[in-house]
Formats: structure tokens, C-alpha cells, sequence
């Protein structure tokens, strides 16, 4: 049969890991490390998910077809943040505004005082 | 690709040996077996994708009013976040128990894991509805139903909580069809339905518990602790 | 094509006659009843659609809008986008062509889960229900395209129960792509590799994924537009300062996606088609079939060419650009090796191959208009405007229909085991073709000129092109209902099909017309090349059956 | 230049027969260069798809099926070939990316010196208001050869500006400032319209771009209504809403001095830099407390709703001038 029986203490083990990282993961939001918070906090998060995806779900022993199919998922859901978070980071870098300087204007010829067409007020 | 058992006629293989379990159109068990995880590992990716729009959504939002988003994220209980945690990493054990329990045919462990699964699955629903979403109902947190917050970055502390309650109630949307799966397997493992040579209803059941156990392993730091707690 | 005139059928058990009654339609998990389900209800939306597109061109006609209120003509030009491509276009070819050909093309008995692809139907017709309700009940005014904020906040028409069917459908079409790729991945027959599958289901397997990965995003998105709308807030909220380009972004990352959900299959048939018809192997397999994948793939990078003019920065937007010229290199690849199949083949022009001809034509011309919106300093001029219009709709109408009539008339008599009358099929092909370039062709012009889209009145100096375009669109809404009428005719009094009509290559023809409900007596080895119309072809025509 | 040959030749074409005309108007300065593209990518589209009609129909014609038995020769995969027609086209699209970018990238920076009109989009209409303080709906004059630069808001859903004689669209965004600059080089009356889709009168909120020579101008502007410039009326905002009691000149107040912060980099609490321009200070407005400055309590309630989108114009319109006045005082 297909699927691979582990040993229990490898289950055990995972399970205090994850028990660890989360109370590491709590203890780590308490410390003030500015930006580093995020950062720590996703990669914990992203061993967590590791453990769990290759022991408890057998990925570690499933064939290729099955991992090839996750690092897609994870590679689409990059792709749909990243592209996101370019346009939003990069929105406010307008280029700088051009040099210009008014072209020669011809001599402006005598004009004839018509009266002002008053415009559509609202 | 299929392993290639004898192309026996058709009438005569309806004759052979024809486990209950076995659908007409596959060839051998490992197929059966083989196209069900793979079913299930890609409809775990449309799912990663179905929490990605909400995780796309809170990354663009947290990028533009970062203040507001630590300022709501700190009016959550950090201690209710942990504790649901640790229950959802505990019944993503038994689960994987239950599994380990069917593969080796060991029925009794089997039922008893998968009832674990389903109590420790109850009891993370329990502190979110009871502690959680209440508290949060009474402090007007609730966006649409009365929110109101008199500090500054109210609309952005109210795109917060609409992140929070759109990706924890889609969360335990999922956590109840999730345990609904349970209940069925335990009717049918109590059953006798399953053996050793026939698990994978239990196999891919616990491929989707354990995706959930995932998506709240990130929601946790992301909700709970953006911008740190001191 | 040899046809047995009229002989009745042996009294041989196929999926049609295998059993009777709506029990065993409305609970069948047979591939191909599936098939046909999808077919039946495609069908109607398509002229539920069609009459809509017929009623707005009638109302262009005069500028100041000669048939309905401004309001109701923004109703019918939603409802004529959304039951288009939701209920049409998307499931057409991979729902109908594709339910019935992929298990019969890879030497199965039926897809992997055939209950799950029952389900799919039945969601579907959920979400296809919702959305005719949503019609009957007074219609959506947002456009297909459910921008916020006048999606969730400012339209006041029936936005949540369409959102909710479109929500539904999504799933109709992830249970399918799942469906497909763990089939064509687990079930093929012994010997049929990957490179010696037909160039269709390489179309459906890139389809497949796409439908898998982009699907999900625009179920969520479309949710939260509905919560929006039922709790009065939610994320795309302007007065909570939501940023209303964080819904295009949502949105367009599955609509981009899913333009070539619908088209990709529909190039899959082509394949077929070409080299059916010229009777000799595809030019550069590997190139067309690698092609499929790399649409796929690409196609996830460049929806930011629909927000250019949008309030996108100028960077992401100079990315999107160069990506979206990239996009169209494989379908370039596609329409060169078609036309290269043809050097040296011994062309017959049946209704299929007209369609699939007519098909090169004009997606050729639908993707090159594409490079004028790849390109930013055109597409700031040409954005929303007409221009867009027609080349969707040289894309979606010139290629997806076209493509989709003629795998329906290609596979027709395996579906039914009845031949139709081809000299109708190829006038009816005609005047689709000169129907469609007369309604499309103008709105290029007009685009051009700078007339906006979805406008119900327009300056004057546009209308003789407006006029144009409504009179093919008539010619045009009659040519499709000529097929409707002779496909249904000869499904009673069409002669009986042979097993292999138009002797062509692939395993679904060496089964009989129409197929047993098992697909295959013996699961059959496959030990030669897909279109193998070499010599050794006249040897062995279509021996078994 | 060819295309402009081209282009002549369509245009007397058009009108010769008024409503077929093939080309629009090219009235302002990037209009040619866009135009050179167009007929560019025109070329590009007909050569392929004339290639591809003729060598199908010449297939169609000379290898059309004679007798039912015909075996066509074996299909070799020719690699060169294939190698070509994917090389060619990538090569043409990346010269056409640059092509295009450039041209994009240079027509979306607009000139420091362009005059500036504020234009609001509401549900079907648009308000227009030159800082001399004359306000126009759907019609919008301008003088010919000078840059204009319009800096744009929505009111209610997204809207969008769209010249297409000055081929310049931008979409408008609520709660955004979003702008584009043209230069008018013919005099004339212009269309131009919403081409984002915003409802029952989307159809009817289009108008007209008079260009006029700067004479005309100046005399229109002259005979335009006395209402108060938009200075004015922002320093009358200024006061009427309180803001002068803690934005006091010489920074005593609770909050910042506005005198010489408009285009400046201004620092955040949380570490971001951004530039004080119109986008920062609507934010500042209706948005107080979600950038937070270094040194000051985020106290300032929010504006949002009480000030409806030309005053908040015509308030950054005063805070900019304070800008003149900063440099005034260093000035002695």
C-alpha cells in the first residue's frame, strides 16, 4: 500500500516542535524589534507549515508529482502578492517633472476688444 | 502512470476479484489511492489560493495604514490566540494518528483519534465564538454591527477587524465542514469500512485538516502579533 | 466520407440508450451524459446571451439611443458580459468538448471522479440559476467587470444575488480543472506518454491549470463585494479608505487568467482540426504543446495592461507591459505551426475545417490588435474605448466560438452517432464569418476615433460605424441559428455516423458512434505517435471498432 | 514622415465625408508621437495577417484533397524554422516595449511650469476650477502652446478623463489625487469623456476643450464671474475651520507650521519619507492620524465629509501659497 507508516516518536516529535515555535513565536512578539517582528514571525510561521506539510502530511514521502503541485501553490500565491505589493510600494515614485521652457511666442498682433462671452456659471 | 494490470475483457474483470471499494474505472487500488491524494493536494492549492486573495488583500492594507493595523491587532487577546494554537497543533497530532492508526488497521485507536480530533477541533471553535468574538462584540469591534472606536485610525482599526473577521470566519467556516468530514468517518470507521488495504477517505481528510492547521499558523502571527506587543 | 444511408443502428447498447428516464440523466456520473448536460445549458445561456448582444446593437443604431433607457441599456450590456463568459465561454469547450473527449482520448472509462463532476454540473446550474434570476429580477448595472466602488456601494441593482451565482460557478469550474489534471495525470492508457497525447488535451491540461489557480481569487474577491454590500463594509470601502485598485488587482488576476481559459482549449481543437483535415502530423509538436503550457504560465503575469490608465505606478505598469508582449510569442508559435501543417497536406474543406480556417484568420487579427493595449503610449489612447471591444470579441467571438462550433461539428457524430448536413454547416460558417467581420471590423475604427465603450448615447459623427456594426450583428445572430437548427434536426433524422467519419487519428474514433458507456472493450494500448497519418493510415482504417 | 502623410490623407478624407472619418484630431504635442506608434503597430498587424491570408489561401488552393486514398508526405520538424518565427516576433515586441515605454514614460512627466486647473468627477459632470477662481462644468478652456496640467479627484466612483484629440486618459480615482498634462497646439473645440464606466448618465458626461489663443484667454478669464480666487477661498477655510488655531505660522501651535512644507520630503514616526505634495496634505485632511509625525500628538480630527472636494482643493491651493510666503519672510 502506498503511503509510509512513521515511527510515533516522529509524530511526538514534530508536535513539541511546533509547541516550541509557537511559544517562540508569542515570546519573540513581545521583544521590540521594529520591522524584524514581521520578519520573525512569518519565518516561524513558514517552519511551522514545513514541519506540518512534510511529516504530517507525508509530503516528505510522496512522489515528485505531489511536491512539484505545493511549491506551485506557494509559487502562485507569491506571485499574486508580489506583482500586488510592487504596484502599491512603487505608486508614489512619479517621475520628476520635465524641464521646460516656454517656446519663442510671436509678436502678438493687435486684436479687436470683443466683449467677454460669459461662461456657464454653475 | 497506470500500472498496467493485464488488459483482462471488461465483463471478465466485473467478475474478478472486485473489491466493494474499488471504482469501475480505475485499474488497481494504488491508482484509486494515488488519484485521491493527488485530488486532494490540488484542491488544497485552489484553497491556498482562495485565502491568498485575503492574505493579498491584508498585505496591500497593512502596507498603507500601518499604524492602524498594529493599533487593532494589539486590541486582540494574545493569550485566546496562543491557546487556539496549541489545540489546533494538538488535533493536527491526533489526526495524524488517526492515519498512522489506519494504516496499521488498528480500528479501536483509529475511532478514538479521529473523536479526539473532533473535540480539540470543537474546542478551538469554542474559545473563538465564546471568548473571542463575543469580546469582541461587546467592545463594538464588530465591523457592520455597531462598530465604533473613539481613538484615532478608526477606519483603519475597522479595515482590521473586517480582515480579522472575514479570514477567521472563513477560517472556521472550514473548521466546521472539517469537523462535519470527522463525524462521517467515524460513522464509517465504526462501521468496519476501513482496513488496512482501504484508508484513503482518512488519508484525505487529514491532508485537509492539516491545510487548516496551516492557514491558522500564519493567521496567528499575522493577526495577533503585527507590530510586536510591547 | 462513406455514410450508411439511414441503416438503423445494431440494436447495440451505447451511453444514449444504455438506460432511460431523468433518473438516469439528472444522476448519471457517465462522462459523456455529463457532457451532453453542460452542452444543454451552455446552449440556452449562449442565446440568452446572443439576444441581449442583438438588443444592444439595435439600440446603437441612433445616437441618442433608439430602444431602451440609458439605464437598462447599462443592465443589458452587463448581463450580455456576465452570461457570456461566466455561462458560456468558460465551461463551453472545456465542460462539453472536453467532459467527453478526455477520457475517450487517454483510453479511460471515465474521469477520475466522476462524481465530482457530476457535482460540477449541478453547481453550475445553481450559479447559471442564480444568474437568470438576477436577469428576470431587474439585472446587475456594474458591468461584467464589478468595479467597487459603484459595485458595492453606489449601484443599487441586484448585485449580491448575481455576485453569490458567480460565486457558485467558480467552483463548477475548479471541480472541473481538478478533475482533468489528476485524470490526464493517472489514467492515461498504457503507452500513451505525454508526447503522444493529442494537442487537446495539452490545451486542457494548461486550461485545467489555469482554471485551478486563478478561479479561487475571483471567488473571494466577488465574496467580498457581496459582504459588502450586506454588512455596509467591508475592505474595498472608499470611506475607510479602501483603494479601489486593490479590487482590479484581485479581479484581473483571474480575468486575465481566464481569457485564456477560454481560448487555449478552443486552440486545442484547432489542432485537432488542421491536421485532421490536411490529413498529415502536426508541424513542431513540441512546440505547440509547450506553447499550451507556457500560455499558462505566463498568462498569471500580466494582468496590470487593464489597469494602465487606472492609477497604477509607472513601474508596474513598464513590467505588466513587457510581460504582455511576451504572453502573445506562444500563441504567435501556435498560428505559425498551424499554417506550416498545411504545406504538402491534402486539404478537404468539410464545416470543421472551414471554422478552424476561419478561426487562424481571426485570432490572428485579435492578437495582434492585442499588441496596440501591450503597448503603453497606445493603450493610454485606446483604453475603454471600442477598440478593446473588438479585440476581446476578435479573440473571444473570432477564436473561443469559432474554435468551440467547429470541435461540436468535428465530434458531432461520435456525441449523437448522427452525420449533419454539411452543405448547411459550411453556409452557415460563411456567413458567420462575414457576419462577425461586419459588426467587429468598424468598432476597431471607432476605437480608434476615440468613441468610449459602454456608452448608451454617443456623439453623431460615430454613428454610420455604429450602423455598420448592428447590421453584421444581425447577419451574425442569424448565422448562429442555423447550426442550432440542423444539429437538433439531424440528431432525429441525421444519417447514421460510422465509427470513423472523417478517418481520422486518436482513440476516441476507434470506439463506435456514439460510444458504450465503458469507453473501451479493452483498455487499448497506444503504440504509435498522436496524428499518425502516415502511410501506414490507409492500412488500418479504423479496423476495430 | 510617413504616418504624418498618412495621416493628412485620412484626415481630408474625413472631411470629405463627415462621420467616416478613419483618424481623430491630433491637437496637442504627444499626439504625433503616439500617432507614429499606432500606425506602426497598423503596419505590423496588416503584414502579419496579409502574410497569413495568402499563404493560407495559396495551401488551400494548391494541396486542396484530389482523390480520397492521397497520402501527403511525412511532417519534418524543421528546427531553424521554428527558431525563427519565435526569435522574430520576440525581437519585434521587445523594440515595440521600448518603443512604447519611452514615449509613455516621457508623456506622463509633465512640465514644471504647466499651468494647473483641479478637476473634480461626480456622478455625471464634471467641475472644473482654475486657480483664478473661475469654475466651469463640462467645459474646460485653455490656451494654445501653454502646458496644462489637470490634478483630478472623484467624489463618488471612479471616473475617468479622456481627451482623445490630446490622446490622454487617466482614470479618477475617489480619495486620490491622480493628474495628466497636455499642451494644446491647434485652437479648436475638443471632445472629451468618461471612458471608466460610473453609471445611469456615464453616457452623458462628456464636454468640450475650447483652446483659444492666449488673447482669447486672457480676455475670457478677464470676463469670467468675481467669485474669490481659490487662495482666498482656502484662507477663508483656513480660518472658518479652526485650523489656523494650531497650524500657527511660526510653528508655536499644537500642530506642524505649514509655512514652506508643500513639496518638501516630510519624515513619519514610523520611519517613511514622503513628499508633501497634494495627495499627502488631502491625506493629512481627511486621514489625520494614519502618518503620524515624529513630534507631534496625533490629536487632529479628522475632516472627512464636512469639507467636500473643491474646498479641500482650494485649502492644499492655500497651503501651497504659504509656501511663496516662507521663502517671502527668508527672503528680508
Amino acid at each position: 500500500m502506498p503511503g509510509h507508516v512513521l515511527p510515533l516518536r516522529i509524530y511526538i516529535g514534530v508536535f513539541l516542535a511546533l509547541l516550541a515555535l509557537t511559544a517562540l513565536t508569542t515570546g519573540v512578539a513581545f521583544i521590540d524589534l521594529g520591522p524584524l517582528n514581521t520578519a520573525a514571525a512569518l519565518a516561524i510561521a513558514g517552519v511551522k507549515m514545513l514541519l506540518v506539510v512534510l511529516f504530517f502530511m507525508h509530503a516528505r514521502y510522496s512522489s515528485s508529482l505531489v511536491k512539484i503541485v505545493i511549491l506551485a501553490g506557494f509559487f502562485w500565491l507569491a506571485l499574486l502578492l508580489s506583482f500586488t505589493l510592487t504596484d502599491v510600494e512603487s505608486r508614489h515614485w512619479t517621475p520628476a517633472p520635465a524641464p521646460w521652457s516656454a517656446p519663442p511666442q510671436p509678436a502678438p498682433k493687435p486684436v479687436a476688444l470683443q466683449p467677454p462671452t460669459r461662461p456657464a456659471t454653475p | 502512470m497506470a500500472d498496467a494490470a493485464t488488459p483482462t475483457p471488461h465483463a471478465a474483470e466485473h467478475a474478478a476479484e472486485h473489491p466493494s471499494y474499488l471504482a469501475h474505472h480505475f485499474a488497481g487500488i494504488d491508482q484509486q489511492f494515488e488519484a485521491g491524494s493527488l485530488g486532494m493536494w490540488v484542491f488544497l492549492v485552489t484553497e491556498i489560493m482562495f485565502f491568498g486573495g485575503l492574505f493579498a488583500g491584508y498585505a496591500v492594507y497593512r502596507h498603507l495604514y500601518l499604524p492602524g493595523f498594529e493599533a487593532g491587532s494589539r486590541l486582540l487577546d494574545v493569550r485566546f490566540g496562543a491557546a487556539n494554537t496549541a489545540v489546533l497543533i494538538g488535533s493536527s497530532l491526533t489526526m495524524a494518528l488517526a492515519v498512522r492508526a489506519a494504516q496499521m488497521n488498528r480500528r479501536k485507536a483509529l475511532i478514538l483519534c479521529l473523536i479526539l480530533t473532533m473535540l480539540l477541533g470543537a474546542a478551538f471553535l469554542g474559545i473563538k465564538f465564546t471568548y473571542e468574538w463575543s469580546h469582541d462584540y461587546e467592545d463594538h469591534l464588530v465591523p457592520g454591527m455597531g462598530f465604533s472606536y473613539p481613538g484615532p485610525n478608526a477606519p483603519a482599526i475597522q479595515l482590521f477587524f473586517c480582515f480579522y473577521f472575514f479570514m477567521t470566519g472563513l477560517h472556521a467556516l472550514h473548521m466546521v465542514i472539517g469537523l462535519g468530514i470527522m463525524a462521517v468517518l467515524v460513522w464509517m470507521a465504526a462501521r468496519g469500512k476501513f482496513d488496512d488495504g482501504y484508508y484513503s477517505p482518512i488519508e484525505v481528510s487529514g491532508l485537509y485538516w492539516h491545510f487548516i492547521d496551516i492557514v491558522w499558523i500564519f493567521l496567528f502571527p499575522l493577526l495577533y502579533l503585527v507590530g510586536g506587543r510591547y | 466520407m462513406s455514410a450508411a444511408p439511414g441503416a438503423p443502428a445494431a440494436a447495440r447498447v451505447d451511453y444514449l440508450n444504455a438506460d432511460y428516464g431523468i433518473r438516469s440523466w439528472l444522476l448519471t456520473t457517465d462522462h459523456k451524459r455529463i457532457a451532453l448536460l453542460y452542452l444543454g445549458t451552455i446552449t440556452l445561456m449562449f442565446f440568452v446571451g446572443g439576444t441581449l448582444a442583438v438588443l444592444m446593437r439595435l439600440h446603437l443604431i441612433d445616437p441618442a439611443g433608439a430602444l431602451v433607457h440609458p439605464d437598462t441599456y447599462n443592465k443589458l450590456f452587463t448581463m450580455h458580459g456576465i452570461i457570456m463568459i461566466f455561462f458560456f465561454l468558460i465551461p463551453s469547450i472545456p465542460a462539453v468538448l472536453g467532459n467527453f473527449l478526455v477520457p475517450l482520448m487517454i483510453g479511460a472509462k471515465d474521469l477520475a471522479f466522476p462524481k465530482i463532476n457530476l457535482l460540477s454540473w449541478y453547481v453550475f446550474i445553481t450559479g447559471a440559476s442564480l444568474a437568470l434570476y438576477s436577469l428576470v429580477a431587474g439585472g446587475v448595472d456594474t458591468g461584467w467587470t464589478f468595479y467597487t466602488p459603484y459595485s458595492s456601494t453606489y449601484s443599487n441593482s441586484h448585485v449580491i444575488s448575481m455576485a453569490i451565482g458567480v460565486f457558485i460557478t467558480g467552483f463548477s469550474s475548479i471541480l472541473t480543472g481538478l478533475n482533468f489534471i489528476v485524470t490526464i495525470h493517472k489514467m492515461r492508457a498504457p503507452g500513451l506518454t505525454w508526447f503522444r497525447m493529442p494537442l487537446f488535451l495539452w490545451a486542457i491540461y494548461g486550461t485545467s491549470l489555469i482554471m485551478i489557480l486563478a478561479t479561487p481569487v475571483i471567488a473571494i474577491t466577488i465574496m467580498l463585494v457581496g459582504a459588502e454590500r450586506i454588512l455596509h463594509v467591508g475592505i474595498f470601502d472608499p470611506a475607510l479608505g479602501g483603494d479601489p485598485l486593490l479590487f482590479q488587482h484581485l479581479f484581473w488576476f483571474y480575468s486575465h487568467p481566464a481569457v485564456y481559459i477560454m481560448i487555449l482549449p478552443g486552440m486545442g481543437v484547432i489542432s485537432e482540426l488542421i491536421t485532421c483535415f490536411s490529413r498529415k502530423k502536426i508541424f513542431g509538436y513540441s512546440f505547440v504543446a509547450f506553447s499550451s503550457m507556457a500560455i499558462a504560465v505566463i498568462s498569471f503575469l500580466v494582468w496590470g495592461h487593464h489597469m494602465f490608465v487606472a492609477g497604477q505606478s509607472v513601474y508596474a505598469a513598464l513590467i505588466f507591459s513587457l510581460l504582455s508582449f511576451l504572453v502573445a510569442i506562444p500563441s504567435a508559435i501556435k498560428v505559425f505551426n498551424w499554417t506550416a501543417t498545411l504545406y504538402q497536406g491534402s486539404i478537404s474543406y468539410e464545416a470543421p475545417m472551414l471554422y478552424a480556417l476561419g478561426f487562424i484568420g481571426l485570432f490572428t487579427m485579435g492578437g495582434l490588435t492585442g499588441l496596440f493595449l501591450a503597448s503603453l503610449a497606445t493603450d493610454v489612447h485606446l483604453s475603454g474605448t471600442y477598440f478593446i471591444v473588438a479585440h476581446f470579441h476578435y479573440i473571444m467571438v473570432g477564436g473561443a466560438v469559432m474554435a468551440y462550433m467547429g470541435g461540436l461539428h468535428f465530434w458531432w457524430p461520435k456525441i449523437t452517432g448522427r452525420l449533419y448536413p454539411d452543405m448547411w454547416a459550411r453556409i452557415a460558417a460563411a456567413i458567420i464569418f462575414f457576419g462577425f467581420n461586419l459588426t467587429f471590423f468598424p468598432q476597431f475604427m471607432l476605437g480608434y476615433l476615440g468613441m468610449p465603450r459602454r456608452y448608451a448615447t454617443y456623439p453623431a459623427e460615430f454613428q454610420i460605424l455604429n450602423v455598420m456594426s448592428s447590421a453584421g450583428a444581425s447577419i451574425l445572430g442569424i448565422g448562429y441559428l442555423i447550426p442550432l437548427i440542423y444539429l437538433i434536426w439531424s440528431i432525429r433524422y441525421g444519417p447514421v455516423a460510422p465509427p470513423n467519419p472523417w478517418r481520422a487519428k486518436g482513440l476516441e474514433w476507434q470506439t463506435p458512434s456514439p460510444p458504450p458507456t465503458y469507453n473501451f472493450e479493452t483498455t487499448p494500448v497506444v503504440t504509435e505517435e498522436a496524428y499518425a497519418y502516415g502511410p501506414a493510415d490507409s492500412a488500418e482504417e479504423g479496423a476495430h471498432g | 514622415m510617413i504616418p504624418h502623410a498618412i495621416a493628412a490623407a485620412l484626415l481630408d478624407a474625413g472631411q470629405k465625408w463627415p462621420g467616416f472619418e478613419l483618424h481623430p484630431e491630433s491637437a496637442s504635442t504627444i499626439a504625433d508621437g503616439v500617432d507614429e506608434l499606432h500606425f506602426f503597430l497598423t503596419a505590423v498587424t496588416l503584414f502579419f495577417t496579409f502574410v497569413i491570408f495568402t499563404v493560407i489561401f495559396y495551401f488551400m488552393v494548391r494541396y486542396r484533397r484530389k482523390s480520397e486514398d492521397e497520402q501527403p508526405p511525412e511532417t519534418r520538424t524543421y528546427l531553424p524554422l521554428e527558431l525563427t518565427w519565435t526569435l522574430v516576433p520576440t525581437a519585434l515586441c521587445v523594440v515595440v516595449f521600448v518603443w512604447s515605454s519611452s514615449l509613455y514614460f516621457q508623456n506622463s512627466r509633465a512640465p514644471n511650469a504647466a499651468m494647473e486647473i483641479f478637476v473634480v468627477g461626480k456622478q455625471w459632470m464634471w467641475h472644473l476650477q482654475h486657480p483664478e477662481g473661475v469654475r466651469e462644468i463640462n467645459e474646460l478652456h485653455v490656451p494654445v502652446g501653454v502646458p496644462v496640467k489637470l490634478t483630478m479627484t472623484s467624489q463618488d466612483v471612479i471616473h475617468d478623463f479622456y481627451i482623445p484629440a490630446f490622446r490622454v486618459k487617466q482614470d479618477v480615482l475617489p480619495g486620490r489625487y491622480v493628474s495628466i498634462w497636455f499642451q494644446a497646439t491647434k485652437t479648436g473645440r475638443f471632445h472629451f469623456f468618461c471612458s471608466q464606466y460610473c453609471g445611469t448618465g456615464h453616457a452623458s458626461m462628456i464636454g468640450w476643450v475650447e483652446v483659444m489663443s492666449p488673447d482669447d484667454y486672457a480676455a475670457w478669464l478677464a470676463g469670467g464671474t468675481r467669485g474669490e480666487t481659490m487662495l482666498q477661498a482656502g484662507e477663508r477655510l483656513f480660518q472658518q475651520y479652526g485650523c489656523a488655531t494650531c497650524h500657527v505660522a511660526d510653528g508655536s501651535g499644537r500642530g506642524p507650521s505649514l509655512a514652506g512644507q508643500f513639496g518638501k520630503p516630510q519624515k513619519l514616526r514610523d520611519g517613511q519619507t514622503l513628499v508633501v505634495d497634494e495627495g499627502f496634505l488631502r491625506r493629512a485632511i481627511t486621514q489625520p492620524n494614519s502618518m503620524p509625525l515624529p513630534n507631534y500628538a496625533p490629536v487632529m480630527p479628522s475632516f472627512q465629509g464636512q469639507l467636500n472636494e473643491e474646498q479641500i482643493l482650494q485649502l492644499i491651493a492655500y497651503v501651497k501659497s504659504l509656501a511663496g510666503e516662507e521663502r517671502k519672510t527668508k527672503g528680508q
